[in-house]
């Protein structure tokens, strides 16, 4: 916050309260409610000025949060569980995606439809902590590390395609949609979803919190102003992702227009695949933490061990590790202004992939 | 060590200056170096030298390798000091005389800047002292004219013969018209023939100039055609054996002619004899102890 | 490196010969090698010939002459792929000039003091041992904390500390060997004028230096353009060359031509440094002339 | 030039220098009370490194022997093609604008495509991208040497009547070695550098790059600056190690200069 | 060019061979050599060279740098071909000659390998030829003896000084007992008083071994020292000017004394001046035209 100094809250003077918020990756459609905001004005609305920062693949969201170069983060609920016990102060404010979306999916052929048949197989991750609701997974189907060879996955699904790799983690917004765009040399056409086994975290039981958006805990204890600005700030995000339910075309199209490249059918496919993560919500409307879910992701992120031995946390996170308040807070304006927070009549599009996400 | 006596004709002037009016161009009392090594071994490499140069006189250094020529030549440029004794350069300390820029000095490899032209090269010392551009203009074709490169002047080291180089670099030694010139065998690197050549320029251009010169050699006939004393010098620790006067007439005189005199002859015995010391011994011997 | 021997179009044209072999070599081997590539044992010598892997020459070159995305407007392939290289170029070439200008003060510093050379020079070459991804991080970490007035400092700007990280480490070496190159008989020339350090290396060290100088210059933009390309990726820098490999490796599966792009863009990155790193040695060429051909 | 610096110079100016910067790291650290995400202290990585040493030893194994691999592939062919370039001039010309490019161009930028070409399951990809990378200053600084030969030697050697081979054994080869050297030197930590790099566009996990990333994304930072000490430690010990290979297999010639 | 009258008491012979019972050790026949340079204009190296050399026989080779002295040596050796008349060695072509191993041969620089021992490297010729493990050792351990390098067999070229080198490069060059040795300047990095060793030394070397020796040098107190013959050459194309005969006796009698004898300085003043070849001319004009 460079200008102004106390006045950031007055937002009847028509100054913007300068915001920054920081992504887990590159602009895509993961984070399509965002961009949407932006692009809508629904943040100038709540009297902020917001600027997205892109992630990297060294960038750690939580840290450039709780270091002070961001004043919101998006980040998975287990990577950021790591980061609390290594003593970063921050609170999750609104847990945005209410399902997990990590999928471990395989070729037919294969016949690796459960966790428990991932053994004696070469295994796809990650890493980066995208890791642990397959660990947990195959922890709960009595399959160890050791009885799996896992390889670290690139950036792109080559690995999966040739073979090097039998079950390979994908998104189901992302690298899914990536294997549905290739081409099967088998058929000459593109791969479809009935070439692919899946296995799916939520359907397992092992399913952790995905995207998240995280808060400064000493700054919400302390600062009134930052605490109001994060109900605001909560508040225009979600009409963000209203729209992106609603306009899932138009939506796809902002965050293209803010710099991503990937292909239009496969923006699409990914607004859409995020949205069902979203919608309908059953926790009492988008952004509220589910207890239930939240203690599942805190069990496994303490029971489950990876391949070194290690687990994620060792120890309950603190009580400020998540707040339903300022959600609530964001979501009680919303229903005032007579807003749909839960979206029970969502009903998902049909995308169709291109080659190449075309 | 031997101050035998000098061949015939010959007369042994041992630290004697020739004129003493003015304060010497150089004069060397009782200088010693040691060069202390790591190992703890010292290296005695002059051991109480005397020497005094008046101003005008051309006086050769010779003598095995490893006498200590180099370290005299300099511990007189003040780019070493004594370890004992004591060195004036006209009447002034070596490093006052150094600062003063009371001497020009050229060594065995012409040692020019590969990347300044033959002018460029001549006018760094007047550069470097902050001598204007008009002025050092005038000075280097003086001097490029002196020792006859006049068509040179913007051609790069590179392009020239080493013989030539090797003039650039004593035009270049010059530049400040210095009173006194130290010269590291200049000549070593070039041809017989080109060595000729050059030490009659060398001559000539002492002679209009009127520099003192010391000069570092290993060959004796340049010792003896060039200077008015030879001194012979004697190794481990390096001390003056003997000094050889020459009489060759005044350098304006000197020409290629003289290489075939007499006197020159008994001048170069003269020096042999002195510098390898033991005339009198078994020669036989000496094969074996060649290292 | 190329000898100045044989004429320049010789040379060009036994350049442009040797691409188009290894061009025919890759479709020949493609053609006859099998898909899955040579094996022995478990382990795979030559590569696999799918599309995937190999894609056909044409294709790869094809593709840049077709929009980025096919729908919409988008521009041509090669027009993207050009504008990334420059992006990517001109953050290496801050990071390049940085290095350049940390390496020759560490090099000169040494050249003065020899504990300076002492004790600094083993944690130089040190430095070299340190992962990028370690430091990368950091930089932009701390980068971000800058805010000076009007200054504050921008994501390209941790690239290019990054870049010139890789960059200062053979400028430094090269530079102080080439410090300590000349002649001691050219510096005690300089003593008998009796001219400060200072003069000596303006009029002496700096100018003898160049010879070693303009290869290190050539390795230390190899080495900005290799730090910008894996910062870009490391901390997610929009625009550059890095960046883009990250993206279009999404699309390889569907597209395998895609991919390639960008490597034709880190191709022409380096080597238009490498020009301009020669351009320089070409105004040097009056310091060069006491240089042997190799 | 300057003289050897004596032993105390060398080896005490760095260690004092070292202790001094991690001193004052650790000052710094202490002092500003600096959260160890933004920068761990040298004395919570060291315990890290202490309490971790053995996943560290086996992440350099994985990293090391990928980097040893490369290193060896890259030399060798290296060394090969430079005799090739020298006998057969025209491969050295047709090769030129290859090299140079191979020579400018970021080679972990073919990492993503090498895992594709020889397998993501593999360490191959990784083991080419260290090669890669050696390849180019072996080559280059061999070919200089081979060419150096002096033609006093040369000379010599068609006085002998020697055979082709005959003269490249004994004169032109042993020749090269010192500038084989300076390229091995430049290599060395090189395919650490890059192997470890190579671990970040994917592969069979287990090695140094891939343990630092993911301590990292668990803000464990103190863990991943353990295992970067752990890099550090494995490229000195292949430099030194080069270092040392290089002594023992031309003690007798004039020191060559460079890194 | 100029044939003159050589100077007093030596005896001109052109191309004369000594002795002609058996085939010469060296016989020049009209050879010339041009070198094509790129930018098409040649360089005439050498032209219409005639020489004769008799088996043991010493004959130097002098003139001004670019004359030919050492092009005439590598075309003899067979390191490159004339490119006209014709070259016998022995009685065999130059190619035949050198594939015998018929001569051995020696550089300016002692050209020794750096990664080979002074044994391994003298044996270096013989490891070439096949020659049996035993027979080198002994053969080099001859050698070393006879250049007095016993104690330095297992040190290697740097720990050498430069004069021992050379002294290790003519040992190799004689490791085959070659009828004929080939020197190119092999002294010419050594200073004066090293070099007259070195001399001394070869003398007593070539007289045990009985070597014709062709000898390139600068130094007209070294080519009369040493030869028997001494050759002089003109620059520009190259041609043999004089070939000036020294007689000094024999090998085995010449010791330091010789140097001071009258005979040599009259040897060394005929070169002189067959060198300058102008002897008659004015010297005070040559002070322009020394490139
Ligand atoms: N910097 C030095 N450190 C140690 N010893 C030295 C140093 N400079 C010269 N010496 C020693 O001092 C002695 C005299 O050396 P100097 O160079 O003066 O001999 P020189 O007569 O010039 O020999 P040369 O004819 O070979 O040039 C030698 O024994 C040499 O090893
Ligand atoms: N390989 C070559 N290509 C072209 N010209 C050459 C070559 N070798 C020698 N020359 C020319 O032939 C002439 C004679 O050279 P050579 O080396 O035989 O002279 P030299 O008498 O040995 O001289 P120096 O005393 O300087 O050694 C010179 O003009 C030289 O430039
Ligand atoms: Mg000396
Ligand atoms: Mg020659």
């Amino acid at each position: 916050s460079s200008s102004g100094s106390d006045d950031s809250t007055d937002s009847a003077s028509g100054e913007l309260t300068p915001v920054t918020l920081q992504l887990q990756w590159f602009a895509q459609a993961q984070f399509a409610g965002y961009y949407a905001a932006l692009d809508q004005g629904y943040y100038e609305d709540e009297g902020l000025d917001v600027t997205i920062l892109e992630g990297g693949a060294d960038i750690v969201p939580q840290d450039v949060l709780s270091g002070g170069d961001a004043d919101y983060a998006i980040s998975w609920v287990p990577k950021v569980l790591g980061s609390i016990e290594q003593g970063a102060e921050i609170t999750d404010v609104a847990q945005i995606f209410e399902r997990s979306a990590t999928t471990q999916i395989s070729m037919k052929d294969k016949n690796i439809t459960t966790a428990a048949d991932l053994a004696g197989k070469k295994v796809g991750s990650w890493g980066y902590g995208n890791e642990w609701e397959l660990f947990a997974g195959m922890q709960k189907a009595g399959v160890a590390t050791d009885d799996i060879s896992l390889v670290q996955q690139a950036f792109d699904m080559n690995g999966f395609l040739a073979g090097d790799i039998d079950a390979a983690q994908a998104m189901t917004y992302n690298e899914y949609a990536q294997v549905l765009e290739s081409v099967n040399p088998a058929t000459g056409e593109l791969f479809t979803p009935d070439d692919l086994n899946v296995i799916d975290w939520n359907d397992e039981g092992t399913a952790m919190l995905q995207d998240a958006i995280w808060a400064d805990s000493a700054k919400l204890a302390d600062d009134d102003a930052y605490a109001d600005q994060t109900v605001k700030f909560i508040k225009a995000s979600i009409k963000g992702w209203i729209y992106a339910k609603d306009n899932p075309e138009e939506a796809a199209g902002i965050v293209t227009a803010a710099g991503s490249t990937l292909g239009e059918s496969h923006q699409l496919w990914m607004t859409n695949e995020v949205n069902k993560l979203i919608w309908p919500s059953t926790s009492g409307g988008i952004g509220m933490i589910d207890e239930a879910a939240w203690k599942q992701t805190v069990d496994i992120a303490m029971g489950t061990k990876n391949e070194t031995g290690a687990t994620v946390i060792s120890e309950e996170p603190p009580a400020t590790a998540y707040s339903n308040d300022y959600v609530t807070k964001a979501l009680d304006e919303l229903k005032d202004e007579g807003v749909d927070v839960e979206g029970a009549d969502f009903t998902p599009i049909e995308v169709t992939l291109k080659a190449g996400g075309e | 060590m031997s101050t035998e006596p000098a061949a015939s004709g010959q007369t042994v002037a041992q630290g004697q200056p020739v004129a003493s009016a003015r304060p010497a161009a150089v004069s060397v009392a009782g200088v010693g170096k040691v060069f202390a090594s790591r190992k703890g071994t010292d290296v005695t490499a002059l051991e109480a030298v005397d020497l005094t140069i008046a101003p005008g006189e051309f006086v050769s250094l010779i003598g095995p390798s490893g006498c200590g020529k180099s370290t005299l030549l300099r511990l007189i440029a003040d780019l070493d000091t004594p370890t004992s004794g004591s060195i004036e350069v006209f009447g002034k300390t070596a490093r006052q005389a150094r600062i003063d820029q009371a001497y020009g000095i050229a060594f065995q490899q012409a040692g020019l800047l590969p990347w300044r032209t033959v002018r460029a090269n001549i006018e760094l010392p007047l550069e470097l002292h902050k001598v204007g551009k008009a002025d050092r203009a005038a000075r280097s074709s003086e001097l490029l004219a002196l020792v006859g490169l006049s068509d040179f002047a913007d051609k790069y080291p590179d392009q020239l013969s080493g013989g030539m180089q090797q003039r650039v670099a004593i035009a270049r030694s010059l530049a400040e018209s210095p009173g006194l010139l130290l010269m590291d065998e200049p000549f070593g690197a070039l041809d017989e023939m080109t060595r000729e050549r050059m030490q009659t320029e060398l001559v000539r251009i002492c002679a209009e100039t009127g520099a003192a010169v010391v000069f570092v050699t290993h060959s004796i006939p340049e010792a003896v055609f060039l200077s008015n004393r030879v001194v012979v010098m004697s190794p481990r620790p390096g001390r003056i054996r003997d000094i050889i006067a020459v009489d060759l007439g005044r350098a304006e005189g000197r020409d290629e002619g003289l290489r075939e005199a007499d006197g020159f002859f008994e001048a170069v015995v003269a020096v042999r004899e002195s510098l390898h010391g033991e005339s009198a011994g078994a020669p036989a011997a000496r094969g074996v102890d060649i290292r | 490196m190329t000898r100045t021997g044989s004429p320049l179009g010789r040379r060009v044209l036994l350049g442009v010969l040797g691409v188009v072999v290894l061009a025919a070599v890759w479709e020949l081997y493609k053609a006859l090698g099998p898909a899955t590539g040579v094996m022995i044992g478990d382990l795979t010598v030559l590569p696999r010939t799918s599309d995937l892997a190999m894609p056909h020459v044409w294709d790869m070159v094809a593709r840049l002459f077709r929009p980025v995305r096919s729908a919409g407007d988008d521009e041509m392939m090669w027009q993207a792929v050009l504008e990334a290289s420059f992006f990517s170029l001109g953050v290496a070439a801050v990071g390049w000039l940085v290095g350049v200008g940390v390496g020759m003060l560490l090099a000169i510093l040494m050249q003065r003091f020899r504990t300076a050379e002492s004790a600094l020079l083993p944690w130089i070459v040190l430095s070299q041992t340190v992962p990028l991804i370690a430091i990368a991080p950091l930089v932009k970490r701390w980068g971000s904390q800058i805010e000076i007035g009007e200054f504050s400092w921008e994501n390209w700007m941790s690239v290019a500390l990054i870049a010139s990280y890789l960059a200062f480490f053979p400028v430094s070496i090269g530079a102080l060997r080439g410090l300590e190159s000349p002649d001691v008989n050219h510096v005690e020339l300089m003593r008998t004028y009796s001219v400060g350090w200072w003069a000596t290396l303006i009029r002496l060290r700096l100018p003898a230096s160049v010879p070693y100088l303009l290869p290190a210059l050539r390795l230390a933009a190899a080495n900005a353009v290799i730090g910008t390309v894996v910062a870009e990726v490391s901390i997610g820098l929009r625009g550059g060359i890095g960046r883009m490999i990250v993206e279009y490796a999404a699309a390889a599966g569907g597209d395998p031509a895609k991919p390639w792009a960008p490597i034709f863009g880190a191709v022409v990155v380096g080597l238009l440094a490498a020009g301009v790193v020669a351009l320089i040695g070409l105004a040097l060429t009056r310091y060069r002339r006491g240089e042997t051909p190799a | 030039m300057k003289q050897s610096a004596s032993l105390p110079r060398t080896i005490l100016a760095p260690v004092l220098l070292g202790v001094l910067a991690v001193a004052l790291w650790q000052l710094a650290v202490v002092a500003l009370e600096i959260k160890p995400f933004v920068l761990p202290s040298p004395v919570s990585i060291a315990t890290e490194f202490s309490s971790s040493v053995s996943s560290v030893w086996t992440s350099s194994l994985v990293t090391g022997a990928n980097a040893l691999i490369g290193l060896l592939i890259g030399a060798i062919v290296g060394i090969v093609a430079a005799i090739i370039a020298t006998v057969l001039p025209i491969t050295d010309e047709l090769s030129a604008p290859l090299v140079a490019a191979a020579s400018v161009i970021p080679i972990v930028a073919l990492a993503p495509v090498l895992y594709t070409m020889f397998g993501a399951d593999k360490e191959t990809a990784r083991q080419l991208v260290a090669a890669l990378a050696v390849f180019i200053p072996v080559y280059l600084n061999t070919l200089r040497g081979l060419r150096q030969a002096r033609p006093v030697h040369r000379d010599l050697m068609r006085a002998y009547g020697a055979s082709s081979w005959q003269a490249t054994r004994a004169v032109t080869l042993p020749g090269a070695v010192p500038f084989l050297f300076i390229g091995l030197r430049i290599a060395s930590s090189l395919a650490v550098i890059s192997a470890l790099i190579g671990e970040y566009f994917g592969g069979p996990i287990g090695g140094l790059g891939k343990s630092i990333t993911s301590a990292a994304a668990s803000s464990n930072y103190s863990l991943a600056y353990a295992y970067v000490l752990g890099a550090i430690i494995l490229g000195l010990v292949f430099y030194v190690v080069t270092l040392g290979l290089e002594k023992i297999v031309s003690p007798h010639r004039a020191p060559s200069t460079g890194p």
